[in-house]
């Protein structure tokens, strides 16, 4: 099971290397998309199918989304868009590469960190549950929902259900106001 | 613990994006990604070992279940992702459209 | 925006439907099976998102769809919060309690006030989405 | 009152889902509710607090009792220190959106900021009242979002810019918040923070420990843009519309913020001396760094902006040097007075630069300009803006008999009571610091001489002096609070909960 995952997770680590290296935004794109149906496999592998569900939905509509954004200027414009973006990299090279440097020594410095930090952890697979220990227990017969994941999200933490719908709403009149053609009158 | 650490090596190669890349279309992709490693940082911790998806079905004698919390977790951080993305993307979309870029340097017009 | 090739368009009449019903089915049988209000609005929203990409449609026209799914939405979640209020007029003073009765597991009429609030993020979820991505659209339409 | 707790969520999440349906019939109907709102919840909060009974409400969505005493569902806790950011949160926006019902005419799509100011405010009450730590991420997320639109609500090039980046790092510290959240759930099981409390007392593993607080200080520190991660402050505040700037730098920044740190590092973590001592640091590079690149700032709300990292500063300096004075088991009444002259700061700083930000708004309305150089000599006609200008720039100097006087004042004496003199003199010195850039920027504004470019100026309309005359006369007001009668009914409640945090109410017993 662990070595399976780590063998997927792999290839998503690769997939995130690519998308984010790309010169190509449109191949950036399909590579995030790449990683994101990765995690629905490792969704699948883990018991979570409801995670699976919406996960793969809502990777491939930010896709549709993404892809419409970004075709807003054609696949032409796109190369020679990344081919500035290159030059523009060798113009100022030092300071990127310092930049880079910080960043990835602050990357190790954190992953060292972590190693050292969950040595104590429960290792993988064997997580003992405390809060949700009610959540599995008889929970059928507090909320009546078959779908345990269905009863934490409406009947036990029914209020973070009711903070994520708003935040969706948020997001919509967020976007409508950001896409107004004029701000002022 | 192997996959831990493989999953924060992936929410350090989001972070590298974020921190590094100057494309506003690659910044997103380096947040999605974090976001990624989260999701399945959750689940992972939640899993265990010869459970069965939360979900009772009749004839189960005394079943284990995974735990179900950083699933519930997970599916509202999901949806909370793609609100944030959203925004991320009407804002890069009326950038470019302001600018014709998406390279971050091209369209600074605030002072430090 | 411009429609695609007819063989898009046979293919997205014959699906569409299908994707519909698939979307509704999810939603509705949240408390049972995997899946619930979010997977199956986003799916919902999917449906519609490829009828516009496949069909293609004028300014005036997406401006009175996108009016009608941010109302939708609006009706929704209002509806998920009365839901949710309902705990302070009908039963037991509480917010956000599960105050109908339970049923038997695995029925479909089952689990209280569940299934409603399913349907309600159900709608807000597919009429968000859809309208996000007409929202960019229509930005996009108009801007250029 | 103690039902009456999540109307704190339902009414500002109920006026923002009505908007979009009847506002788009009814024109009035968004400006009248929101202020309604959040007039009659900063009315039930007074209430509460002078009803004399602290007891904390815990109060169960849901209605979910704990089994077998762990807590299984979501609580909503009401004790001194959220009720104390409750009236701070809901009187700023009140007032704010009073100003903004002239202010924001001149905008489109109206309905949508009265809507997104709604839901922000919900955000910011759900953050402080809540019990359980993913529903604060959840709530923290509203807000965020509601805020990431309003600074871009102008659409225009540096809006959209600086809302950009705002996202980002923002979206960034969520994502490190959350990740915080899981690990502590790895480590407990649990996530209500009560119960996390009563099992990290008994914990050993202390480097996973530490590593969750470096997680939680970087993001939450992002949110409340305390140095070094102050990049996006400036910007965000600048161009955001004026009401909306008040409200960021007044309140978003500390509820979020300052708020939820103080909070769990109190309240969740058991303290140590060297979490302690990064506070402390940090709240001095704020205080230093902010105050020094506000001087050199010719954009008149840039100057506030890098004004508020400064004063931000202040606060966090007090609370860090309770927090140090605790750590190192200390003398309860030092710590008790750092932090007390911390949260009198974080409501002076709320007041006077909500007012400050809202004359900038007034002086950008009447002249269009927020260049300090193109200003000038705008006293004798906007006598009103000028005067009241005047007052909060001499409590944010802490000038005596205004109120940021008394909280410098206290957060100094507790430094130097607890030997951090060091400190106490850097305090001292910002301050002048501060004082100086205030004077430059009164005088640069309202007294030098007149400009040719801006004859046509006038007094802005009644409806946006009211807010900012209320403000002023709170800056003087809030004095009143060290007055030990007024001060034990309003602050004390509050340090009592930060300082005793061993007597945090456990749902699950």
């Amino acid at each position: 099971m662990e070595i399976t995952l780590s063998v997927i997770l792999g290839f998503m680590i690769i997939g995130a290397i690519y998308a984010l290296n790309a010169k190509d935004l449109l191949s950036a794109l399909i590579a995030c998309g790449i990683v994101g149906y990765g995690l629905v496999i490792c969704f699948l592998l883990l018991k979570a199918p409801d995670l699976a569900i919406v996960q793969i939905v809502v990777e491939t509509i930010t896709l549709i989304i993404m892809v419409s954004v970004v075709l807003d200027s054609t696949r032409k414009e796109l190369k020679e868009k990344a081919g500035t973006h290159m030059e523009g990299i060798s113009k100022i090279y030092t300071r990127d590469v310092i930049n880079i440097a910080a960043v990835i020594v602050f990357a190790l410095f954190l992953l060292y960190f972590f190693t050292q930090a969950i040595d104590v952890l429960q290792p993988f697979g064997e997580h003992t549950t405390r809060m949700a220990t009610a959540y599995i227990d008889g929970a059928a017969q507090k909320t009546g929902s078959a779908n345990l994941v269905t009863g934490v999200l409406f009947d036990f933490r029914g209020y973070d259900t009711l903070g994520e719908a708003t935040i969706l709403f948020t997001a919509v009149i967020g976007v409508l106001t950001i896409l107004r053609i004029k701000g002022k009158k | 613990m192997i996959v831990y650490l493989l999953c924060f090596i992936l929410f350090l190669t989001g972070l590298y994006g974020v921190l590094t890349k100057r494309n506003i279309i690659k910044i997103v992709i380096g947040l999605s990604i974090m976001e990624f490693s989260i999701f399945l940082f959750l689940v992972l911790v939640g899993y265990i070992e010869n459970g069965i998806a939360p979900i009772i079905k009749e004839g189960q004698q005394s079943p284990v279940f995974v735990d179900p919390l950083p699933q519930a977790m997970v599916l509202t951080a999901i949806v909370i992702g793609l609100a944030t993305n959203a925004m991320l993307l009407a804002m890069a979309i009326k950038i470019y459209r302001k600018h014709k870029t998406f390279d971050v340097r091209k369209i600074n017009s605030l002072k430090g | 925006m411009n429609g695609m090739t007819s063989i898009v368009k046979t293919v997205t009449r014959i699906v569409v439907g299908v994707i519909f019903i698939y979307g509704v089915y999810v939603i509705t049988h949240g408390h049972l099976t995997p899946g619930g209000g979010f997977a199956g609005g986003a799916i919902v929203a999917g449906a519609f998102i490829l009828l516009v990409l496949a069909f293609g449609s004028d300014v005036l026209k997406l401006k009175t769809k996108e009016e009608g799914s941010s109302v939708f939405e609006s009706l929704a979640i209002l509806l998920f919060l009365i839901l949710a209020l309902g705990g302070f007029i009908l039963g037991t003073g509480i917010f956000l309690n599960n105050y109908f009765p339970k049923g038997i597991i695995g029925e479909l009429i089952s689990a209280g006030v569940i299934p409603l609030y399913n349907i309600a993020v159900g709608i807000e979820v597919a009429a968000a989405l859809f309208t996000i991505f007409l929202a960019l659209v229509i930005f996009k339409e108009e801007s250029s | 009152m103690a039902n009456l707790v999540p109307l704190y969520i339902i009414l500002p999440l109920g006026a923002a889902f009505l908007i979009p349906l009847i506002g788009r019939l009814w024109g009035i109907f968004s400006k009248t509710i929101t202020s309604l709102v959040l007039l009659l919840l900063t009315g039930l909060c007074i209430a509460w607090l002078f009803a004399g009974d602290h007891e904390a409400i815990v109060y169960a969505v849901g209605g979910w009792k704990p089994v077998n005493n762990i807590p299984i569902g979501i609580h909503l806790v009401l004790d001194g220190f959220s009720a104390f950011m409750l009236i701070v949160i809901n009187l700023i926006t009140f007032l704010s959106a009073f100003y903004a019902i002239t202010y924001m005419r001149k905008y489109t799509a109206e309905n949508n900021f009265y809507a997104l100011v709604c839901l922000m405010v919900a955000g910011m009450n759900g953050v402080v009242l809540t019990g359980d730590l993913f529903n604060l991420y959840v709530f923290l997320e509203i807000a965020s979002i509601a805020s990431y639109a309003l600074v871009a609500f102008g659409v225009e090039k540096p809006e959209l810019e600086a809302s950009f980046k705002y996202q980002v790092l923002g979206g960034m510290a969520s994502l490190i918040i959350l990740l915080g959240v899981g690990l502590l759930y790895w480590t407990t099981g649990t996530l209500n923070i009560a119960d996390i409390a009563q099992l990290l007392l008994s914990y050993s593993g202390n480097r996973i420990i530490i590593f969750i607080q470096l997680l939680f200080i970087t993001g939450f520190g992002l949110k409340a843009a305390i140095v070094p991660f102050h990049a996006w402050l400036p910007d965000a505040h600048s161009s955001a519309p004026s009401p909306i700037s008040s409200m960021l730098s007044g309140i978003l920044i500390k509820a979020v913020g300052v708020y939820v740190l103080i909070r769990l590092l109190f309240n969740m973590f058991a303290l140590s001396y060297e979490v302690a001592l990064a506070i402390t640091t940090l709240g001095v590079l704020s205080m230093v760094i902010g105050g020094i690149l506000a001087i050199g700032q010719r954009d008149y709300k840039r100057l506030l902006a890098y004004s508020s990292i400064s004063q931000v500063g202040y606060i966090v300096l007090g609370v860090g040097t309770g927090m140090l004075v605790l750590a190192n088991n200390g003398a309860n009444e030092i710590a008790a007075l750092a932090i007390l002259g911390g949260l009198f700061h974080l409501i002076n700083h709320a007041v006077f630069k909500g007012l400050l930000f809202m004359t900038a708004g007034a002086v950008e309305h009447a002249t269009g300009i927020r260049d300090l150089n193109m200003l000038g000599g705008l006293a004798r006609k906007m006598p009103v803006t000028s005067a009241t200008s005047f007052s909060g720039s001499m409590a944010i100097s802490g000038i005596p008999p205004f109120s940021g006087f008394f909280s410098k004042l206290i957060i100094i004496i507790a430094a130097v009571q607890a030997q951090y003199y060091f400190v106490a003199f850097i305090a001292a010195v910002i301050s002048i610091v501060t004082l100086a850039y205030f004077l430059k920027f009164q005088k640069r504004i309202f007294s030098s001489e007149e400009k040719t470019t801006i004859d046509y100026v006038r007094e802005v309309p009644l409806f946006m002096q009211v807010p900012m005359v209320i403000l002023a006369l709170f800056c003087v007001f809030l004095s009143l609070l060290i007055i030990p009668d007024i001060r034990d009914i309003v602050l004390m409640p509050a340090v009592d909960v930060i300082v005793n945090a061993k007597n945090l109410i456990n749902p699950g017993l």
